[in-house]
């Protein structure tokens, strides 16, 4: 089956950042994302977890964009301005795509 | 002096108060006991709507007191004003960076819901009555708390921490926006409406309050068991002292209003109070670089369980003593 | 006329129907105020469990009606033929694509259980009764229409939508099972079986329903906000138009049948109301072409709130004007 | 015998038992119908805290009984020397391997919780008392049986099953610390405890069971549809086999101890009744080459519903005869 | 630590489709996948999110399996017939596995 | 924008087992990771599924680890300690990171 070269931007940040994320990046045309539950982890900033929480202010989420190769830099410059205060961790990998013009 | 000892063994001893001791110490034996998010978040929409609600019926039964708006008002400038004095606390008792003591400063103008509803719990078993509309201060005193926060960090130079998009987040988040909503649909539909959902909002509540209180206790234990090394002594008496301070500050409040005795016990629990839901979430925006173990810690770890067992049983006595109710 | 408009004001002030205003102004407001997902699902499952057991109880109470098997067998009729009405009704007043069209015309033919639960609720309160089989109807209108509609697209010379695994699907989708189930259970238990859960199904029922209309309410709202610009403005007046279509249908069936003026009032609202769940789900399976927007903003954004609102007060106060009920 | 086939029958007919088939009837079915996880273990909790409190309650209305701590014990006993029992009879009957075999007989050691809630609620609609007590013998009774069936495998040679962290997990179990936290609360606030929050741990208590049946239902159902394959006919008739033998050792030890018919009612159902929560999370941990199919389908699937529909009402029975109850 | 190549295929498919994608892959001989949820996401079709979500019909779930490099295409020819008409996005990445016995 | 070479482990695991996973990594000296829920899946020990689940047996997570190349081996041989006689997936795959000094 044809496949085609692409990059997949996997983006963990917390829960109250997560629509500024989503705005910056569409508004630098990237129009293709899904949002990933994240039930805990732990970091620079210690471990937390899910479990019993009231508040939206302990949450993560992972934001993962497949992205064509050259729309890359556009991505990571949209999202650094959002990530750049807040925690978060930010990881690029090689993928390939079906249906490729759809991306 | 007696009867805050008697009205403080009372509430120990209530299932609520148990219900929540249960859940600090599942968690500080590292108990699996855990009740799920989606739960968890439920119950407190059900807490917020019947409160809210009955409030609202309660401001259709009575009518409108002249002191409804003094009060908004009222509640309004002690939200914005604490967040200055616990600023000003910290910098005698602790030594957090600005940052940090601004964020906490901004939870201690804000306030707990949950305190607030085990007290109106606790005076309705004391028979105490209260203004309806104390739900609606309530609600607003939840924002303006962070607002000035933000502008303690800014005298400071560094600014540009707000804008439009946080704005409204903070007016319109989830907790003020059901509170105010049920609220106006208690007051609209009135004793008619309340009698046709009388055996959801009323009969139950105190049941459901014990299980919501079991997950506030699990949470409040896991966070003391990890946050309990960052908190320096000061910083910790801090959050004992705080409330005491803002529940004084509400006491003049309501007194100076001339509300009812349950008024000024709520005024004084609001003042006490410190948020641990529209508040950290704020500060996850806004002051990034602030320690969120620090502010919750002591929120959620110190002040609510201190409230909770100690606070709520002095600030009604007091009131009742000072207004003779 | 009198009639219908002190039936809707008493309607509009009902604390169900301002719950549900409550969280469509939340969603347009964009507060981040929510409702979990598994605590949404779980108030349906509530709903439908009650509701089903209730009718159940009542067949057991008054026997079994002449009426069960004939109104059975005309809410499938109304359920088959209602689409192709509103497959030429769409055809006349916007302009979709054979696709996008029959999709709708699925959720018309189809019903909406929450228009049903408030329905009934209206009924109650107005001292109305009516057939308890009625849920049952209910249950038998949920999937004929699925199928009339994937008819008229196989007509147009594109067939191979439906197999096996989608007829199970929707013949057994979670809703009428449950339903189903849980009227059996009434039927099969009666008063003291009802007698035994009656606090939980009963008492708490109108709060619950509150709750879950505030979260529909937060969905159409949302619904609205992102799915506006998709309609234009014949597709929209179908929204309200296809109702009373539904209405008066439903109305001639339940007065050819010979039901009570509550029977009456249920098949019109029945006919009248557009599935928001099974219909949808099927759809994204047989018709994946079809644009979701669409058929999910009319059903939940238009016709939903109409019936609430207006629709279940007019079909209710013209099945009692027409049965001198 | 007649009394047994009276019992049998009322409580096949309960809403309590039809919710449970109808779940069961669902899931061969294949319908999508589910209740989420989070709002599955919400009801858990809420049945726990709920039975827990009451039993408590009822301890602080009848004062500790001198059997108390003997009941405790024998509980305890029981648990421990039950898996060998099983082990025994499963190399007789069945011919799996040792480490499912051990498996095994830890979860016929162990106890269903909500098998026991099931038979207090028979035991209330036939008017017979028990200690209320019960609960904690139901809490002593969870982990004993992991203990001994560790024991059994390490005896073959293969022993480091257990360290500090699993014995903490079995001890500290969630629903071991709500159970005993819970009755211990019920115990402090006694019957005005009960009072203020009798409208949500009694009332709807009933209501609540059947969906939680509902959806133990629906996992059995799952279960058997995919588990049904692994069972050998000599394990499947364990099944049913074992809970007999279980309430034997039951029955005597709760004639020897002298408790009330409830009582010895309830030895019955605790020792005839098979874990499904606390035990197979152990197990997963400790012995994660035992075949999770064999005794989770054996103890939800095959034991769980033998126990609720025929078990209950035959141990009730039994128990009621031989005490003159 | 002894690792193998292997390639992970993530699918992003509607909750409806789910079944029907195991399924066809099963049929394919492929024994191994995971499902994860997804809170939301952005496409070609707009954006949705499981906030309220009342219905089965919106939510989307994102279905991996990691497998053997020769055995991909027969995976992906399996998927394809599911996902065409559908929503979906399939990538494909390269990974080592421990434990290759188990593919 | 400046990337790092990284590698990214994935390890699906049973609930029952995530602590003593994390707890054996951070003693690895691994202190970034993050878990991820998981719905259901199918492998060598059958299928199961999420739904409707009481107990805390039947559930799966997956632990993600961002990690330096040469850290790879140790959290592997960590890992491998408790993933070992239990059910589990472990794949490795190349990433890049933005702000490397976090890790
Ligand atoms: N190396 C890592 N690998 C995977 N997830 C990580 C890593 N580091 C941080 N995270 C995630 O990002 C969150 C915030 O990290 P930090 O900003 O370092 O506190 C953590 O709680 C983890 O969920
Ligand atoms: N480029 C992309 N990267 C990540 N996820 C995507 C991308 N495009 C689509 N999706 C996901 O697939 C779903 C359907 O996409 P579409 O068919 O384009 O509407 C979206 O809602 C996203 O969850
Ligand atoms: N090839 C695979 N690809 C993705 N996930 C897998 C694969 N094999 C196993 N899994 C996951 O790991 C769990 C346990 O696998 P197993 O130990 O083979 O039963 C499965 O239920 C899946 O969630
Ligand atoms: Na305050
Ligand atoms: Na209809
Ligand atoms: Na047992």
């Amino acid at each position: 089956m044809q496949t085609h070269q692409a990059k997949r931007v996997a983006i963990i940040i917390e829960l109250v950042m997560q629509s500024r994320l989503t705005d910056a990046i569409s508004e630098a045309g990237v129009t293709g994302w899904t949002v990933l539950p994240v039930l805990g982890g732990s970091g620079r900033s210690g471990a937390w977890s899910r479990e019993g929480q009231v508040t939206r202010a302990g949450g993560m989420v992972q934001v993962v964009c497949v992205i064509r190769p050259d729309r890359l830099d556009t991505l990571l410059d949209a999202a650094f301005t959002v990530v750049d205060r807040h925690i978060g961790v930010v990881t690029v990998s090689d993928c390939e795509v079906l249906r490729a013009e759809r991306f | 002096m007696d009867q805050i000892l008697s009205l403080a063994a009372t509430n120990l001893l209530s299932p609520i108060i148990l219900s929540f001791a249960l859940g600090v110490a599942a968690a500080l034996a590292r108990s699996d006991l855990n009740i799920p998010e989606a739960v968890a978040k439920g119950m407190s929409i059900y807490l917020l709507f019947a409160i809210g609600f009955k409030g609202g019926v309660s401001v259709a039964d009575h009518g409108i007191d002249a002191t409804l708006a003094s009060s908004l008002v009222a509640g309004i400038v002690l939200s914005a004003a604490l967040p200055s004095v616990a600023f000003g606390l910290l910098q005698v008792m602790g030594n957090l960076s600005r940052l940090d003591a601004a964020a906490v400063a901004a939870h201690y103008g804000s306030i707990s819901i949950v305190t607030f509803v085990a007290a109106t719990s606790v005076l309705e078993s004391s028979g105490i009555a209260a203004e309806g509309y104390m739900v609606a201060v309530a609600a607003a005193m939840e924002a303006p708390a962070i607002l000035s926060a933000l502008w303690l960090i800014s005298r400071g130079g560094d600014s540009r921490r707000m804008d439009g998009d946080l704005m409204r987040e903070i007016m319109l988040n989830g907790s003020i926006v059901l509170l105010v909503g049920s609220f106006f649909i208690g007051w609209i539909t009135g004793n008619d409406g309340l009698e046709r959902i009388e055996a959801f909002i009323v009969s139950p509540f105190q049941g459901v309050l014990c299980l919501f209180l079991l997950d506030m206790g699990l949470v409040a234990g896991r966070g003391l068991r990890g946050g309990s090394g960052v908190l320096k002594p000061g910083v910790l008496a801090f959050g004992v002292v705080m409330p005491l301070v803002g529940a004084s500050a509400g006491l003049a409040t309501g007194l100076l209003l001339g509300v009812s005795t349950g008024g000024v016990a709520l005024f004084m629990v609001l003042s006490a109070s410190a948020s641990y839901i529209a508040v950290p979430a704020a500060m996850r925006v806004a002051l990034p670089e602030a320690n969120p173990s620090i502010y919750l810690t002591l929120s959620l770890g110190v002040t609510f369980p201190f409230n909770l067992t100690l606070g709520i049983p002095i600030y009604v006595s007091v009131a009742s003593a000072l207004t003779g109710g």
